[in-house]
This record gives structure tokens, C-alpha cells and sequence, in this order.
């Protein structure tokens, strides 16, 4: 398979408090046969803040990016972060679809953007550019322990016309990734609910009732694993969640990982490669369960096999009932 | 030669049919005429050159019996689109193809030669036409004086035929080339082709004799260009009335025109009229996949429709 | 003079009786507010329109042709429109080949339900031959 | 409350400012009332989404801008996508943070205070970071101790680095800050 | 020649912005014109006489009225000149209204435009040729596609008249939405028990041929003699053996077959009756779930069938019927719960659509009128209505308003309080749509007597909670934001066009519009005729529309076509194409493109081919003449020189 290359725009979290979404970000993709570029000397994307500021201003901070990306070999860009990809496609969208807008911008900046760059998030790039099955293929272990929800946050899928990708009310992609790994996912109602985490620092007891919120739907649905995509979410739902217990009374203790750690513990990485230490809320016991693909199959079988018998005799018994009973009516 | 060949075939067909129609011997060694064989002493008279370049398909649609006809590779296209637009009757035709490598431009040698009076012409087998003047012999390489068609020519073997005088022969002409002149004109600035078109449709003298030998051109006496029921154009010698009239041609002739270039040779102003027709082609090919006079069975896309038609996207304002 | 000097260009528009005249009639009603360049021709169907009448307009004074029709498959006559289709894309390809920018013609399907989709059509097409200016195919020589 | 006298308290420039800057039109609004129904935040803003729409349509620009609703959006899109009537709601309160902003009106401090921080270091920096934007955010708003609980449990993971890393084209990116700073000057 | 011409002001419609005096001024100057004048009202009984005495005084030859759209009014007008004594083609309109004043507002530039318009007309009809009707004989039996309430009233009506009705219902049962609905509002009338015995009369009405479980595959020709084909679906039963006695429903093995009828909220056998007062009362096997066709073997129903009614080998079959109008009724569609994810987009069994929980209220439905949520089949004590689901949504698609949901949604609550006491209804809404005799009065007494309680505003989220269903919405009067926790949900899903509508406007060629509802002629003065003559609508084709005004729908189509058929002969529209013989080469393109096969060739006496016009068959669209090159072929009245008059009066002068 020849290798699939992508500009990788990691965005200021990764470097800092999501290092661990870039570290598993980037095994699973060498994993998966996909060639990350380093985008030279990229800049912050300016985020949220710089929304509040001028919507030209914000565009030229993200613009500048793509101007970089431009002049690479690849014009496709994945972006692990959701707020970053937003604001690069808003950009893009801008920019494309209004010309005096791209040359308000442009005059802000050094070198133009021309507007030939498709930013992708990870999931979207693991999801439809490598596909599932590609995805199978590469487990070597079992977490048959794992009852994960996935959870999207807000600005992953949204705005649809943005975005353009899966659904904005009940996106799949990330259930579909983690289903295709060998592990349980269960339906959850709160994927696309935001957690507050852009106003973390200044509405501190806003974003934990926000948060309990979404961290008690996962109890409800009988997770025990969260999977996020975004590394504000994983901050808000990880870092928080002793002051959320504090200030709410409640006792959570349920482990936020990055999906790309959970497809690393699948794909047969050490939680150390994986920089699971990072994480607040440790997920330790869960991992313990992890066996190789081969060995569960087979322990899977011995189980079956044991209940084969008492089984089958109860579908024989079963099936002459029905149709009695059908002769009933 | 294959002139032989042809008097064979022509002699072998003649009890079957009421005319042959081929070439004979023209006013002077660089030109023919039609020739109309009713009974075997006239085969003699035929002749088979590279100067026999009129296209005789044009003759077929009217003639009600039995005829037979001589054609080379490009006219066959013709009878292939009478056939497809209904207008002949397969039946009642009996086709002599001859494989033909290339025919003579009588106006580009006439140009060569500095249009003096000919005494005489011949063909040697290096492909050269030597022409005999009061100032001596010339020689022309055929490929040089050419008519622009052979330059490009796909189908020097008729497409249809009964009897093939002459063994088949493949085009060593790239396909590509044969729109290439179109190409590179759209290339032009509108304001350069607005310009050329002016320029070249301001000589045009209305004389109709490109309409009157263009083979597709049915319409013969009821041609618009000359009623007033309806009245689409006046006969005023203004250039849009001259723009008007080769629009009609051009229109009319839309995925029909078979490219044999009569109208072009028979042109007194040397106006290249073929070339809106060619154009049309060029957009029928690729709208359609379509090219006039190939393919017996196909349908002239004018008088058809997809409902989904792949290749028309729809125009935005 | 038919248009009023410096203010409107000439552009006519041919309508089929079914769906755009009627579009442009419930445009009216709407009261959906248009430019006043476009005249009018109304035609049973788009497939009456012989590519002809375009050329014919286009060489003698009008600034911008705009054809519509029945959105394919709804033709009040099953297949006008599919023949006005092939045929005035034919036309649209050959316009620049003779000189005339092939946006001075415009052909698209609107409906009789349709005012609001007329409305905008009128409006765009008058400001793009507003934008491409007047055409003129060497009037000088008239006469 | 008081009566809004509609004939004379209309600011019908304002109306056409945000409809101009945002390039969304208001008068699509028919009150449905889905963006407060799935705002997140609609519990902390003192005007429900929906209200500031109508507050929007009804051109009261000073209750709009000198609401808390707009600082404590979070752009999280949930009423842009569900809005029936394809309004971006959250454009235009992007819009309206920009005015505020503009003005001088802004009634979340800390908010704004945050994000400030959080240039600053991207014009010095060209990147955010992280110690930086929250060390200067607790100095200017006096919360000196905001999230410290958290330091620890942040800092012992190593997820912060001490020390900033700054890109080789920072000035590029502070170049940006300025060329804006001009214009915006400019246009007054 | 001498023209006239009528400048109308149309009050101020046209003269408000249109200098009518001016065109009229200016008209006088055209070579031609002899006279031309302005009037308040032209289409007015004075109006018309003033046409007609200056037909007499001036002796004027051709008219050109400048008014309205032709399409309101130049009928009127032909019909004048006509009594004037003029040929009715004479006649050219030109639209100085919708076309003119109403769109443009500045008055020089439209009153410079009308001018042109009228000058293009007047061009046009110096060139117009005097044509004449000719009488063809009607075929007086009608089809009536559609065998809901509206199509059943016009077939009732049809055949009350004296007319043979073939009546094409699609489904194995008439009756259509209606006959699942429980009760009807503001009556709360049981609507099987209004419906049935209609269903009987039609069945027993010895005017009425009943095609059930049939589609229309083709139709052919023109007003009063349309040819057309029906497929009679194969129900795998032989109808004119079963006698409905359902012992076959009992002993099938399959008992998870969709249920259409019940819109799925139970399942039912795959031989099937579709309800107990199915007309007709026969079944039919659904193949996608029959274990003879899924598996190869099963044979059960055919073992137990009294009368061998049952055959596996049947296929489709096409009979053909020759009518002279058509009834479309084919009513309407609705949305489906995947149209919303934020709804849970049919993953919870207690969202349901509004027809659905209908079933459950009925008491012929699955749960025999216990209402009982479909998780658990217990008694939901709280439910919660939610309007415009998908209605007035444009990001949906749908702007528009589904017309009855208001109502059914109070008469849902009201049923709902009437079978559990102690539950409470909330009822989420934008506005109450209650504009019929009685029915706001019906949506009050929903919250002041049943205690349902309104909130004002959309819902943005359900998601469940437990057993219950948490039902996120605002309520815009208070300003906030609201949670129900229900135990049953119900979505007042959008209408839509009937699945297939555009479908069968292609067939009738008729238009549709944006959303695949059907367009009347006129939405004030025609609103059931279409602009394919012969052709009619019913019901909710046309666009959402509760009972009284389907019924009321079905009426007027029909008395359209009794009084259509009142004559024996119809006149054609002789603006069809005729062939110029002397012109005419042969060469028969028209044959190939003309879409109505109207032309055929013909052999003169002289040997020579020319094309030939079907006068009944043309349908007057003009193909031929665009595609005859050297215009031998004219549609009349369009022909090559009129429309280049036009051309020429606009690009010339």
C-alpha cells in the first residue's frame, strides 16, 4: 500500500497539555501506514479569542497556516484538534466563497493564501480515508474490560456546512473506529453536548455543572471509559473531574481517554508509549484486561463451547412451541 | 492503380443497376467531372485520380432507382448519414469503395502554379503530381496540396461499401489532429474571433454555392435563406445578413455535418465556412460521443435526447 | 429607441407557456421586484426555441438571450425540453467560436412555482450582461 | 420593565450593522425558541439566545451589548446547526462580541480578560502558552488562585512545559496583530 | 390591417406605475395601428363593450389588449372580439402587469418597457392568422387516481352523475390516511365509522370499477380520450376466490411483517388483510417476508385456503382503460423519524410520529385502543406533543406549514386525558394553527378542560433517561430553557408530498412544485383544475389539507368533470403544427422528434414524401417546427414569422 502523507497541524494543546493525544495520535498513524509532515513553523490558529476580536483578524491568524500548508508537497491537512480545524476551515470557506473577505485577510499577511487546502480532522482521515476495515486488520489485542461512550464534544461535527462530515446531532465515526477495534461501545445521548471547556479557566462553576452533566450520562448508559477526540474535552472531562465531585457531590472516577489511545492499546502499544501517565483519572484497572487477539478468540471459543450444549438443546425445545402456539391463535 | 479494378467493379455492378455515377476527364487535366455510366462501352470514360474530388454522394437522396457509386473513404461518411437521418434507401444503392491515400486541392496547385492554363497533368509513385504548363513542368508533393481534411483523414477505406476496389487501408493520422484547427482557434480571444469572422464573412457574396454542394444541405429550393415563409433573413448584403445565413448553415448542419468539405472547395471567396461546422462536431463528440457519418446505426443527436444527459451541467448565473 | 439610453440593455427572453411564464407570472403576483431590461417572447415550450431565434437576436440588436423552460422531466410535453436542452448547449459552445461571449446566453428550467427562483434569475442574468456590457455585431455596416 | 417606545428606540443602523458584519439576516428569526432550547450555556445568560435575536430584531442595542449572553457564548454551533430557519446564531453573537468589543462595552471582564491573555501570547509567542496565558489571565483579573487546585495535578504529569517555545516567525504572526491594529485604526 | 389597442390601468395595478396614456400615445404612431386607447377596467363588462364598438366603428381587424398575464385573461377577450366578430386568434395580450408594473418600480423605465411589450404584440399579431376549432367526441368515463377521502368523494360524485369511474387506489385497501385515524377533529367523531360506510358505497356503486393494490403505469393521449395502462400489482391471492374470511392471516407463520397499515408500530402476518374493514376485504401476501418466496417452502396458506384462492406463481398484470379526464388524488406523505437525530431518529421505541400513536388510540389498532408505550407496553402517564417536527423548517426542507397538526395534536391530548385520567399531555408549539369553523374553540378546550399544557416553543433534544424520555425544549414566554421527563414522546411529523409524486406529474404532465405538490391553474379561481386540460385535483396533492377540505376537493373535481362532460363533442385547440406540402422536402425529422408520434409520413400522388400532421393526436408544442430546416412545419399561431416579428419589434427598432 503506498503510504497515504498529510500536513499535520498539531495545534498549541498537543504541544502542552494534550501531548499525550500527539504521541498516540502518531503511533496510531504510522501504525496505520499514514506519513504525518510537520508543517514549518506553523502558528496558533487564534481560536475562539480571536473570533471575538474581528472576523478578518481571526482568518489571518489561521490563514497564515494554510498559506504554509499551500506550499507543501500534500495540500490535505489533519488536524487532531476540533477548535483548530473550525477555525482553519472557517478560514478556508471564507475565503474561497468571498473574495473581497480572502483579500482583506490577505492583506494581513506576508505570504498569500490561494485556497487550495482540505483540512481534515484525525478521526475523519482514520475514519474515511483509511476506513475500518484497514482499521481491524492492524489489532493485536483485546480490552474486553472496556464499555466506552464516545464523545464528540461540540465543534467536532458542527457546524454541519463547516464541518462536512458525519452527522452534528448523532455522529458515529468514533463509535464505528472503536467498534471496529473489537471493543464494546454503548449509545449515548450527550456526544455532541458542549462541556464548557473554552470558558474552563474564567466560568469555572459553569463548566462543572456542564460537565457533570455529560460525565453522569456516561454512568447512566454503564460506561466505564469515555472516548474523546478533542483536547479541550479531555481536559475539561479528566482534569476537572475532582473538582466537579467537589463542588457537585457526586463521585466520579471514570477514565477520558483520547480514541487515539484506546486504538494504541489495541494495536498492541505499552501505556507508557501511549503516555497514559498523563492521564488524571487512570485507566489502569481497565487495562489490565488486555489480551492478545489470539489468546481471547480462543478463550472465547473454550466459552462457547462449554455453553454450546445446554443451548442448543433449548432452541430444539424452543421451536415446536412457536409454531403450537401459532396453531393457537 | 486502382482505376482498373474500379472499371471491373463497375462493369461487374452495371447489369444490376440503372447509373453508376463516378469521375470522368474534365475541361482540363486538373479537373473532373462526373461521369454517368448507363452501359459498359462508357467505362471507358471513367477515370480514377487523386483530382477526383467531388464528393458525388450528394446526387443519391434524389435518384429513385437503382444506382450505383463511387466513393472514396471521406464521401462514404455521407451515405452513412443518409442512412442514419432515413434519406436513401440501403437497398437501392451498390457502393464501389475505393481506399484513397489523399486527393488533390485544384486551388491550392492552381495557387502553386500561378493559376496558368495546365496542359496537362500526371502522377509519378513517389505521391508527386506533375503538372505541365507553357512554362514547363512542375512537381507537387500531394501531401503539399491536399485539401486540409486529408491532412487529418481517419477514414481513408469507406466506411460502407459492396465491392472495395483496392485493398483496405488503415489511418497513420492521429486521432487528436482532427480537431486540433479548432482548438487552436478557441484558443483566440473573443474579440480576435469576433474580428475573423467579420473579416472573412464580409467577402461572402451570397451565391449559395456552399450550400449547393454541401450534400447534407436537403432543403434544396425550400432553403429559408431565400423564402419569405418564413422570413428568417432578408436579402440585403449586410454583414449580419451574411453572419445570419452561415449561422443557419452552421445550425442546420449541427451533429450532421460529415466534414467532406465541399462547401470550402466550392467556396468562390475562399471563406472557410467548414470550419463553424467542425466546430459544432467538436462540441457533438464531446456532449455526445457522437461524429457524423460513421457508424450506420447511430442517431444524429439533434433528433434525440437523454433524460439524464451526462455530460450538460447546468449553467449557473 | 427600445431601451431607455444609459439605464437598460436589450435582452430578450423566451418563456415557455407552462412553467417559466408562469413563474414569471407568480413572480409578479409575489411582487418580486426585477429589472426592466428583459422583453418578453412567449413560446409553448422551450423546444419551439430554434436555436436560430437566439442567433437571430443576438446579430440584430440584443444584448443578452435568456431561454427557459420546464425543469427536465416536467415538461407539460414530455420531451420539448430535452430537445431545447441538447440544442441550445449546442449553441451556447458555438456562440464564442463566432466572437460572442457565451454568458450573453443564458437557457435554465424555472417553474410556474417558482417566482422567487425567476426573480433571481432575471436579476442575475441583467446584472451579468449590466457587467459584460452592449454587444454590438458591426451595426455600422447596417444598411 | 419599561416601555420601549418602538417608534424612536429602534437603532435601525444597528439592526443593518449586524445583518452587514455578520452577513446573517435577522428577520429570518420566527422566535422558535431552538437555540435556547439546546444552548448549553442558556442557564448562565442573562438573555436566552432566542431573546437576543429578538432583542436583535427589535434594534435595542445597548441591552445587547452590554449583555452578558454574548461574552458567555461559547461558539459551541448547537443553535447554528439546529436553527430551522439556516440562521448561523452563532455568527452573529461572534458578530456582537466584535461590536461590544469595539465599543468598549464588555460586561464579562474575566472573559474578555482570558482571551486577551491568551493573544498576547500568541502575538509574543506566535503559539499559546499555556503557564503564560493563565499566569497573566490571574494577574489581570485579580482571581489569583483560579484553577491553582489544578496546577499540581497538571505540572506532576508534565503537561505544561515551563518555558515557552517560540516559532522563528513570531514576528510574522505579531506582524499580523499590527497590520490589523492599523487598519482598524484606520477605519476609526 | 387595422389594429386596436387597449391600454388597461387595471385600477392602479398597472397604472400606478405604468403610464398608461403614454403606451397608448405612442401606439397611435406605429404603422398599423388606427386605434388605441386607455381604460380603468378592459376585462369589465364596459371594458369589453368598448372593445367591440370600436371593432364596429373603426373597423379594426386585429386587437391587442395590454393587461394582465394571457394566462388570467385572454380567454375573456377572445371570446369578445369573437362576439365582435373577429377570429379569437386575432387576439395578442401583452402583460403589462405581472410582467411590468408589478415588478418594476421605476415608472419611466416600465412605462418605456410596456411600450415595447405592446409593440411586440402588435408586431405579432399583424402576422396572425385567422384558426378554426374542430369538434372531436368525448369519452365520458373518468379515472380517479387515489382511493383516500377526496378520491372517493369524486368517484361518488362522478358515478352519482351518470359517469363510468375507474377509481386506481394503490394499496390493497381505500380508505387512505383517514381510515386510520381514530377519531376526527373538533367532533371527535370515530372516523372509520364516518368513513366505512362511504367505503362500502364505493365499492357497491355499479358505476365504479375498483382497481385496488394498482398503479398507473402509462398514460397516453389528450382531453377526452386518454389511453390508459394499469398494473395490477400480484397479491400472490386470487381476488375473485378470496372471500376474506382471513383464515390464512391466522395460521401464518410470519408474524414479523411490516406493518403498512399500522405505519409499523405493530407487526402483522405476510398474508395479510390490512384492517377489519379493508375494502375490499381480500388478502395479499407480502413477498419480502413469505416464507414460499424468502425460504422456498412454507405452502401454509395454501393448505389452509377453503376456496385455493392462493398462488404463488402470480405477476403483475397491465389492463388497459380508456377514459376521457382524470382525478388525482394521491394524496400525501409523511416524514420519517430519521429526518431527526437530535430526536433520536427512530433509536427509541418511545418517540413516535402522530399517525402512529393514532393507531395506538384506535381500537382496532394493535393495542385495541389501550394506550400503551411501545418499550414496555405500559401506560405513559406523561406524553409530550411536539409540533412541526420538520414543518416549518427550512433547513429541513420544509418551509411551509403542515396545515392539521394544531388540530390533531389538541384532539391527541384530549384522547389521551379521555382514556388515562391521571395523565398529563404537554404540547410543544411555535404558533396554533386553528382556522376552521370550530376548531379554535377545539385547541382551548384541549388546555382548559383536559388540562394539556402548551408551551410556547421548539424542542431541541430527546434523550432518554431511564425509562423515561427527557424532552429538552424553550419556552419562549418565559424565557427559558424546559425538561419534560415523558414516557411516551409523539412527533407531529411533517407532510409531504406522496411518495412518487413527481413520478406521476411526469406522467400526467402536470407540474409540481418545489416540494412535489401539485399545481393548481390558478391558486384563487382554479384551485382544482391543472394546466393539462381533462386533468384535476383532489385532496392533498395539492398540499396539506385536513378532511373537510379533501372531501370538499373531491367534490369540485368532479362536478369539473360532469360539467366537462355535459358535451358530446369538445373543440381542439387548433394552435397545433400544419405542414407547408409545397415546402415540405421529406426528410421527416419531425417524425423523429415529435413527442406525441403526431406526424406520419405521407406519399403524394406525385410519388413525392411529405410529413403529415395528426391534428388530434399535436399537442401544439412546436419541436417540429424548431426542428424542420427549412420551416415547412409551422406550429400555428407560433410560427417561424411570428415569433421573428416579435424578435424583430424588440432588437430592430
Amino acid at each position: 500500500m503506498a503510504e497515504k502523507e498529510y500536513a499535520y497541524y498539531s495545534g498549541c494543546s498537543l504541544e502542552g497539555t494534550a501531548k499525550e493525544y500527539d504521541t498516540s495520535l502518531r503511533l496510531v498513524m504510522k501504525t496505520l501506514g499514514v506519513k504525518l509532515a510537520e508543517i514549518p513553523d506553523w502558528s496558533c490558529c487564534g481560536s475562539t479569542p480571536a473570533h471575538t476580536v474581528d472576523h478578518v483578524f481571526a482568518a489571518a491568524l489561521a490563514a497564515r497556516n494554510l498559506a504554509i500548508i499551500e506550499k507543501m508537497n500534500t495540500h490535505t491537512v489533519t488536524v487532531p484538534c476540533p477548535s483548530c480545524l473550525t477555525v482553519l476551515k472557517k478560514a478556508h470557506i471564507g475565503m474561497t466563497t468571498d473574495e473581497s473577505f480572502k483579500n482583506e485577510v490577505n492583506a494581513l499577511l506576508d505570504e498569500p493564501y490561494e485556497g487550495k487546502v482540505t483540512a481534515k480532522s484525525s478521526l475523519q482521515v482514520i475514519y474515511e480515508d483509511i476506513g475500518l476495515e484497514a482499521i481491524a486488520d492492524r489489532v493485536t489485542h483485546a480490552l474486553p474490560d472496556l464499555k466506552v461512550v464516545a464523545y464528540y464534544g461540540c465543534i467536532l461535527n458542527r457546524p454541519p456546512d463547516i464541518a462536512q462530515f458525519d452527522d452534528p446531532e448523532n455522529p458515529v465515526a468514533m463509535d464505528k473506529v472503536i467498534s471496529a477495534l473489537g471493543i464494546e461501545v454503548l449509545d449515548y445521548a450527550f456526544k455532541t453536548e458542549c462541556c464548557g471547556a473554552a470558558f474552563g479557566v474564567p466560568k469555572r462553576a459553569m463548566v462543572n455543572e456542564l460537565t457533570h452533566k455529560i460525565l453522569s450520562m456516561a454512568i447512566d448508559v454503564g460506561a466505564n471509559c469515555i472516548a474523546v477526540a478533542c483536547p479541550l474535552c479531555q481536559q475539561n472531562l479528566d482534569l476537572r473531574q475532582e473538582q466537579v465531585n467537589q463542588t457537585m457531590g457526586s463521585s466520579f472516577n471514570i477514565p477520558v481517554l483520547y480514541f487515539t489511545q484506546i486504538m494504541g492499546l489495541a494495536y498492541g502499544y505499552s501505556p507508557d508509549d501511549l503516555e497514559m501517565d498523563k492521564l488524571v483519572v487512570g485507566a489502569d484497572h481497565l487495562i489490565r484486561s488486555r489480551i492478545p487477539v489470539e489468546e481471547y478468540r480462543k478463550m472465547k471459543e473454550a466459552e462457547a463451547a462449554a455453553a454450546k450444549k445446554p443451548a442448543k438443546a433449548k432452541e430444539m425445545k424452543e421451536e415446536p412451541k412457536e409454531t403450537a402456539k401459532a396453531e393457537e391463535n | 492503380m486502382s482505376t482498373e479494378k474500379v472499371k471491373e467493379a463497375i462493369a461487374k455492378i452495371l447489369p444490376d443497376v440503372e447509373t453508376v455515377i463516378c469521375y470522368q476527364q474534365g475541361f482540363d487535366g486538373l479537373h473532373t467531372t462526373p461521369l454517368f455510366i448507363k452501359i459498359p462501352e462508357e467505362i471507358n470514360g471513367l477515370i480514377w485520380n487523386p483530382l477526383c474530388v467531388q464528393n458525388l454522394t450528394s446526387y443519391l437522396p434524389s435518384i429513385k432507382k437503382k444506382v450505383g457509386i463511387v466513393v472514396k473513404g471521406c464521401d462514404s461518411r455521407t451515405i452513412v448519414q443518409y442512412l442514419q437521418e432515413g434519406l436513401i434507401d440501403r437497398e437501392k444503392i451498390v457502393i464501389i469503395g475505393v481506399p484513397c491515400t489523399g486527393v488533390v486541392s485544384v486551388k491550392k496547385v492552381l495557387r502553386e502554379i500561378g493559376h496558368q492554363p495546365v496542359a496537362g497533368v500526371a502522377f509519378d509513385d513517389n505521391g508527386n503530381i506533375v503538372v505541365k504548363t507553357s512554362k514547363g513542368d512542375r512537381t507537387l508533393a500531394i501531401a503539399d496540396v491536399c485539401p486540409d481534411k486529408c491532412a487529418t483523414c481517419q477514414y481513408p477505406t469507406p466506411i460502407v461499401y459492396d465491392y472495395l476496389a483496392g485493398d483496405p487501408i488503415k489511418s497513420d493520422k492521429p486521432k487528436e489532429s482532427v480537431h486540433e484547427d479548432i482548438r487552436q482557434f478557441d484558443e483566440k480571444t473573443l474579440e480576435e474571433k469576433k474580428a475573423y469572422w467579420e473579416k472573412e464573412l464580409e467577402k461572402c457574396i451570397r451565391c449559395y454555392a456552399c450550400r449547393n454542394a454541401c450534400p447534407m444541405c436537403i432543403c434544396q429550393d425550400s432553403c429559408i435563406a431565400e423564402t419569405r415563409e418564413p422570413h428568417w433573413i432578408s436579402q440585403k448584403l449586410s454583414l449580419t445578413e451574411k453572419f445570419m445565413f452561415h449561422m443557419i448553415h452552421a445550425v442546420h448542419l449541427a451533429g450532421r455535418c460529415v466534414e467532406c468539405g465541399e462547401c470550402e472547395r466550392v467556396c468562390p471567396m475562399d471563406i472557410p465556412v467548414a470550419k463553424l461546422k467542425k466546430k459544432i462536431n467538436t462540441e457533438m463528440k464531446e456532449l455526445f460521443n457522437y461524429e457524423p457519418g460513421v457508424d450506420p446505426d447511430g442517431k444524429p443527436p439533434m433528433y434525440t435526447f437523454n433524460v439524464d444527459e451526462v455530460k450538460i451541467k447546468e449553467h449557473k448565473l | 429607441m427600445s431601451v431607455v439610453a444609459g439605464k437598460e440593455l436589450r435582452i430578450v427572453g423566451f418563456l415557455c407557456n407552462w412553467c417559466s411564464y408562469g413563474g414569471a407570472d407568480t413572480a409578479g403576483v409575489s411582487r418580486f421586484k426585477q429589472p426592466t431590461d428583459l422583453r418578453i417572447i412567449k413560446v409553448p415550450c422551450s423546444g419551439r426555441v430554434d436555436p436560430l431565434f437566439v442567433v437571430r437576436a443576438l446579430l440584430t440588436g440584443a444584448d443578452g438571450v435568456l431561454v427557459s423552460g420546464c425543469h427536465p422531466r416536467d415538461c407539460h410535453y414530455t420531451d420539448g425540453n430535452f430537445y431545447a436542452r441538447r440544442r441550445l448547449e449546442m449553441l451556447k459552445r458555438l456562440l464564442p467560436f463566432v466572437g460572442i461571449d457565451e454568458r450573453r446566453f443564458h437557457y435554465t428550467w424555472v417553474s410556474a412555482s417558482e417566482g422567487q427562483k425567476w426573480q433571481q434569475v432575471v436579476t442575475d442574468f441583467t446584472n451579468r450582461i449590466h457587467q459584460l456590457g452592449p454587444l454590438h455585431v458591426k451595426k455600422e455596416n447596417e444598411g | 420593565m419599561d416601555t420601549i417606545n418602538l417608534s424612536n428606540k429602534i437603532d435601525w443602523e444597528f439592526i443593518e450593522q449586524v445583518k452587514e458584519e455578520s452577513g446573517q439576516n435577522p428577520s429570518l428569526c420566527y422566535q422558535c425558541g431552538n437555540c435556547t432550547a439546546g444552548c448549553p450555556y442558556t442557564n448562565y445568560f442573562d438573555y436566552p439566545v432566542s431573546m437576543v435575536m429578538r432583542l436583535l430584531q427589535a434594534g435595542q442595542k445597548d441591552t445587547i451589548l452590554n449583555s452578558k449572553a454574548i461574552w458567555l457564548c461559547a461558539t459551541c454551533e448547537t443553535c447554528t446547526t439546529r436553527c430551522p430557519c439556516e440562521i448561523d446564531v452563532a455568527h452573529i453573537m461572534d458578530t456582537l462580541r466584535i461590536i461590544a468589543r469595539r465599543e468598549g462595552k464588555v460586561s464579562e471582564k474575566d472573559i474578555k480578560l482570558f482571551y486577551d491573555s491568551f493573544l498576547d501570547s500568541v502575538k509574543q509567542f506566535g503559539r499559546i502558552y499555556e503557564v503564560g496565558t493563565l499566569l497573566m489571565y490571574n494577574l489581570r483579573s485579580g482571581h489569583f488562585l483560579a484553577d491553582a487546585d489544578l496546577g499540581p495535578k497538571v505540572l506532576t504529569r508534565g503537561k505544561i512545559h515551563f518555558f515557552p517555545t517560540k516559532i522563528k516567525g513570531s514576528d510574522k504572526v505579531a506582524q499580523i496583530f499590527e497590520r490589523f491594529q492599523k487598519k482598524a485604526k484606520r477605519h476609526g | 390591417m387595422r389594429v386596436g389597442v387597449f391600454i388597461c390601468h387595471c385600477g392602479n395595478n398597472i397604472a400606478g406605475t405604468v403610464d398608461v396614456a403614454r403606451v397608448a400615445a405612442e401606439m397611435r404612431k406605429l404603422p398599423g395601428v388606427v386605434y388605441a386607447t386607455n381604460y380603468m377596467y378592459t376585462c369589465s363588462e364596459p371594458g369589453q363593450e368598448e372593445i367591440k364598438q370600436a371593432i364596429r366603428k373603426e373597423g379594426l381587424d386585429r386587437i391587442v389588449v395590454a393587461a394582465c398575464s394571457p394566462r388570467m385573461h385572454e380567454n375573456t377577450f377572445r371570446k369578445t372580439i369573437e362576439k365582435a366578430g373577429l377570429n379569437r386568434y386575432f387576439l395578442e395580450m401583452a402583460n403589462i402587469r405581472e410582467h411590468i408594473s408589478w415588478i418594476g418600480e421605476d415608472k419611466e423605465l416600465n412605462t418605456n418597457k410596456a411600450i415595447e411589450a405592446v409593440k411586440m404584440a402588435v408586431a405579432k399579431v399583424m402576422n396572425n392568422k385567422p384558426l378554426y376549432s374542430s369538434s372531436f367526441k368525448v369519452n365520458k368515463r373518468v379515472l380517479v387516481i387515489g382511493g383516500g377521502v377526496a378520491g372517493m368523494q369524486a368517484a361518488l360524485d362522478c358515478a352519482d352523475g351518470g359517469l363510468d369511474v375507474v377509481l386506481v387506489e394503490k394499496s390493497p385497501s381505500i380508505g387512505g390516511m383517514m381510515s386510520r385515524l381514530d377519531k376526527t377533529f373538533p367532533t371527535i367523531d370515530c372516523s372509520i365509522c364516518i368513513l366505512g360506510p362511504k367505503m362500502v358505497d364505493v365499492v357497491q356503486h355499479e358505476k365504479i370499477k375498483l382497481y385496488a393494490y394498482s398503479e398507473i403505469d402509462e398514460i397516453k393521449g389528450y382531453v377526452g380520450n386518454y389511453q390508459i395502462k394499469i398494473r395490477k400489482k400480484a397479491t400472490y391471492v386470487d381476488w375473485s376466490k378470496c372471500t376474506g374470511c382471513g383464515a390464512c392471516m391466522e395460521k401464518c407463520p410470519t408474524r414479523n411483517a411490516y406493518d403498512h397499515f399500522n405505519f409499523g408500530v405493530a407487526t402483522t402476518r405476510a398474508i395479510n388483510i390490512p384492517f377489519p374493514q379493508a375494502i375490499p376485504k381480500k388478502a395479499k401476501i407480502d413477498p419480502e417476508f413469505c416464507r414460499q418466496f424468502t425460504k422456498g417452502k412454507c405452502g401454509v396458506c395454501a393448505k389452509i385456503c377453503p376456496t385455493g384462492a392462493i398462488n404463488y406463481e402470480m405477476k403483475d398484470e397491465i389492463v388497459a382503460e380508456d377514459v376521457g379526464a382524470i382525478i388525482v388524488a394521491t394524496g400525501y406523505g409523511l416524514f420519517d423519524l430519521d429526518k431527526f437525530p437530535e430526536y433520536g431518529a427512530g433509536r427509541y421505541p418511545d418517540v413516535i410520529t402522530g399517525i402512529q400513536y393514532e393507531r395506538i388510540l384506535n381500537a382496532s389498532g394493535p393495542t385495541s385502543g389501550h394506550i400503551l408505550r411501545p418499550s414496555d407496553q405500559t401506560e405513559p402517564k406523561t406524553v409530550v406533543f411536539v409540533s412541526c417536527a420538520g414543518s416549518r423548517d427550512k433547513s429541513l426542507g420544509v418551509p411551509y406549514c403542515s396545515n392539521f397538526c394544531c388540530m390533531y395534536i389538541a384532539k391527541q391530548a384530549i384522547l389521551t386525558k379521555d382514556h388515562i385520567p391521571d395523565s398529563q399531555s404537554y404540547v410543544f408549539y411555535m404558533d396554533i394553527r386553528s382556522n376552521g369553523k370550530g376548531y379554535d374553540e377545539f385547541t382551548r378546550r384541549a388546555q382548559e378542560e383536559y388540562g394539556a399544557k402548551y408551551i410556547r416553543g421548539r424542542v431541541a433534544k430527546i434523550y432518554p433517561k431511564g425509562k423515561k424520555m427527557v424532552v429538552r425544549g424553550a419556552d419562549t414566554l418565559l424565557g427559558t430553557q424546559v425538561e419534560v421527563e415523558a414516557d411516551l414522546v409523539v412527533l407531529a411529523t411533517a407532510v409531504i408530498s406522496a411518495p412518487g409524486a413527481a413520478g406521476m406529474a411526469e406522467k400526467l404532465h402536470i407540474s409540481y412544485d418545489t416540494f412535489g405538490f401539485y399545481v393548481e391553474s390558478h391558486p384563487k379561481l382554479r384551485p382544482v383544475e391543472t394546466n393539462t386540460s381533462g386533468v384535476y385535483l383532489a385532496g392533498a396533492c395539492q398540499g396539506p389539507k385536513d378532511i373537510p377540505a379533501s372531501v370538499g376537493q373531491g367534490s369540485a373535481a368532479a362536478s369539473k368533470v360532469l360539467s366537462l362532460f355535459s358535451k358530446d363533442m369538445l373543440e381542439s385547440d387548433p394552435a397545433i403544427a400544419q405542414v407547408n406540402i409545397n415546402a415540405c422536402v421529406g426528410c421527416l425529422k419531425c417524425v423523429k422528434t415529435c413527442p406525441f408520434q403526431a406526424i406520419k409520413e405521407e406519399v403524394l400522388r406525385n410519388g413525392r414524401k411529405v410529413a403529415k400532421v395528426i391534428e388530434t393526436v399535436c399537442a401544439g408544442c412546436g419541436v417540429c417546427t424548431s426542428t424542420c430546416p427549412c420551416g415547412a412545419i409551422q406550429l400555428q399561431h407560433f410560427t417561424d414569422n411570428q415569433l421573428l416579428a416579435e424578435v424583430n419589434a424588440i432588437c430592430q427598432s
